[in-house]
């Protein structure tokens, strides 16, 4: 029988190396894998490559990682945001190297890692600080410049469903980024709110096929959420 | 006019309010149109769509069909836009994923995005992400919604705070992209980019054609 | 209000010129929109340039709008099948060109297509008849060959549910090509076997949001179809 | 050994059935593997799969979780494999779209795709999606499923109908793709593709070594 559901975090985090390149789910606050991350700290792989929209807030979660000193470039699109003091403090001491990337072509790379297309041209960028350096080409009488896919070992996923196959679904805004992130990683591991019987989820309804993970962890955190609640209550 | 053209020489003409620029440029977008509108004064646009006129907001997170944003009583924290504020869905509204939403982006199928912008060319040049390269800038979606949007209209002050025209010949911040911004909203007039350069559309009755070419930086023609 | 559903196949097929490139949904006998194919014989466009994994069988449907002289060029995979009489007619009497791509090579052209992407490398037909002549390029010590997008003027397409806003679901294997070439052309048509009410399509569950989507018009044939049924009965 | 080298000698040794062929590949795929199974005799592999090992067939136009062929007492037309066949779906089986099903393909996400062919060399090479480029070839996803899986295995007969060797040292047909055979399941013989050629993995017992060598277009190696 296939069962991709593990039963504690260390099992979930069991044998990422050192130098790994990591992808992470979420943008903003929703679907973020954030006790895979603190789990991940927690393990201790170090001279990590993160890819990920946003450089971490506070101090737990992504920043916690990198505030633990594990990570040694991030590669996203905005690394500044309120709250991203630990990305900033790191950078500007020269502990942490940072890829700008533009957001589209990071979500198309990754895409292009886990779908088999070593690079792709985009009009992205062309003309810009981002793109120089980079090669241009014209097709149709319109300049595009070359991109080359992201691959990478680990994938760290937050969904709203998943089953022993490792079938997922998402809810609203916190599909973002977590489906392509996990088709491009040798090892694809999820935290999953609900976890559902085999068959639950229909065939025609399933956001991320099983083929694309490896391991489900369950972590409830409520059903709403917390934050979900009227705060004026 | 001739009270319009005494305030226009006057230094503190102010112009449009921010609202009413949002508003200018909301009644320019034609129902079944597919929108996305930047972080900041762009998102204020939604507000002055009225509801029967069927707009289609899109979201760079993957939203097609943004509504209102969120009030206290029913709120679902799962549900964020671009700027990650809580926002609604409208009925009829689908999510995707990222990858999803910049293929979107990128391969032409949005018929407007309204953006900020720090400075416009007359060629069409624009540059919006960041004001200097020195500091870690954040560029997030501003260029993939750049260059694959079929119109880019930016919504932004005539001029800078100390007073120096944001509309130029030629960008001297780092571009967002280049040769693709269609019109130009300000506090003072409508703008169109054209073949020729900037072309004026609308002025507000505050001021004069030759105050408005006073604080533009590039040469303002009129429509033929 | 928007409203993309057309009453009539003649307003479904409204405007398309000579020589429109035109993308076909369907793979098999699922999924195929046969009464636009059908519609757009009727309605007389000529000099067409058609994408579509097979190259149609019988005398209806696509073989009946290559039958008509309607089509000068195909794009496809799998040209020859059973009952594929059409096409081998007019390709051996020099009367249609062939342009014959690997599955997933299409499929992924047409992505490009709709996503922006103007062209990309892909190993797929390296090294092979399909893939002489294209540019090979080598990236991490694989070789690779460039592949273009294609853009195209219109797309047919079949689907099992959509609004009026022109979101869609597709139903099992009828899936097939239809989402992916929704994204690549100017007109987007659909024939749906139900309509829905907006918002009855829940925004998880959307397989083609209506940005994609110009015109529906509601083609049921029976739900389960005919063929569905027991043919022992 | 000697009754099978006595039969090994005849003209007429059979080897195993195409059914057997089947079987011994089954054998040798463990539970939790993806894999695709091409049309024809590699179809024919998910029937020896037990089911209380799970293995999850993939089917190029989009279903991961195919099942059995469908019986007319429940026809369900609209389910269809890449051979147009109407096949079940497992529980937990997923749809996905084309685009979606070959960028699975081609990006590496399969463990396994089992190919019928033509010819295969010992350098990996394979043919087998036309024997001449004269007629109007069709190529399908094979190509695709060639350069995409982590393995490919093909399954085929070691000799053809005229007794010609099938597994040469340089393909004779069209190349479906360069270099990805790892494996090669005859009618004789299962043959893995190393760096040094074909290596016998194992041996129909009707046939000696020799006579197998006979049968193969280059050389066979003994494992070290």
């Amino acid at each position: 029988m296939i069962n991709k559901i593990v039963q504690s975090l260390a099992d979930a985090m069991a044998g990422i190396k050192d130098g790994s390149i990591v992808l992470l789910g979420g943008f903003g606050a929703v679907g973020q894998p954030n006790q895979l991350l603190d789990a991940l700290t927690e393990q201790g792989a170090k001279d990590l490559t993160v890819v990920a929209n946003n450089a971490g807030t506070g101090r737990t979660g992504l920043a916690g990682l990198m505030d633990a000193g594990r990570v040694r470039k991030i590669i996203c699109s905005f690394p500044r945001s309120a709250g991203s003091v630990v990305f900033e403090e790191l950078h500007a001491a020269g502990k942490l190297e940072l890829e700008l990337v533009a957001q589209g072509t990071m979500a198309e790379r990754i895409r292009a890692g886990g779908a088999g297309i070593p690079a792709f041209y985009t009009a992205t960028a062309y003309g810009t600080h981002i793109g120089e350096g980079k090669e241009v080409r014209e097709f149709k009488g319109r300049k595009y410049i070359l991109e080359e896919a992201i691959k990478a070992d680990v994938a760290l996923v937050e969904a709203w469903q998943a089953d022993r196959w490792g079938n997922l679904r998402f809810r609203t805004s916190a599909r973002n980024f977590n489906p392509v992130m996990a088709t491009a990683a040798d090892l694809t591991i999820v935290q999953s709110q609900h976890i559902v019987e085999l068959g639950e989820l229909g065939p025609d309804d399933i956001h991320t096929p099983g083929i694309y993970v490896d391991r489900v962890i369950h972590i409830p955190y409520g059903d709403p959420p917390p934050a979900m609640k009227n705060p004026n209550e | 006019m001739t009270a319009a053209t005494a305030t226009a020489t006057a230094d503190n003409v102010r112009g449009w309010s921010r609202k009413e620029m949002a508003k200018r440029l909301a009644d320019d977008i034609p129902e079944g149109w597919y929108v996305n509108l930047g972080i900041g004064i762009p998102l204020a646009v939604g507000d002055f769509i009225p509801d029967d006129r069927e707009v289609v907001l899109q979201s760079e997170n993957g939203i097609v069909g943004m509504g209102p944003l969120q009030k206290w009583e029913n709120l679902d924290t799962w549900i964020v836009n671009a700027g990650k504020q809580n926002v609604t869905l409208r009925t009829g509204a689908a999510i995707v994923s990222h990858s999803d939403s910049f293929a979107m982006i990128r391969g032409g199928h949005l018929d407007l995005c309204v953006l900020g912008s720090f400075e416009v060319a007359e060629n069409g040049d624009f540059a919006n992400w960041t004001t200097s390269l020195k500091s870690v800038p954040a560029v997030g979606g501003a260029m993939d919604l750049a260059v694959g949007a079929k119109r880019i209209w930016l919504i932004m002050e005539h001029t800078s705070k100390d007073g120096k025209p944001r509309l130029l010949e030629t960008c001297t911040m780092p571009l967002t992209a280049p040769g693709v911004v269609k019109r130009v909203y300000t506090n003072l007039a409508v703008v169109d980019v054209t073949e020729r350069g900037f072309e004026l559309v609308e002025m507000n009755p505050e001021i004069t054609f030759e105050a408005l070419q006073a604080r533009t930086g590039a040469k303002l023609h009129r429509k033929a």
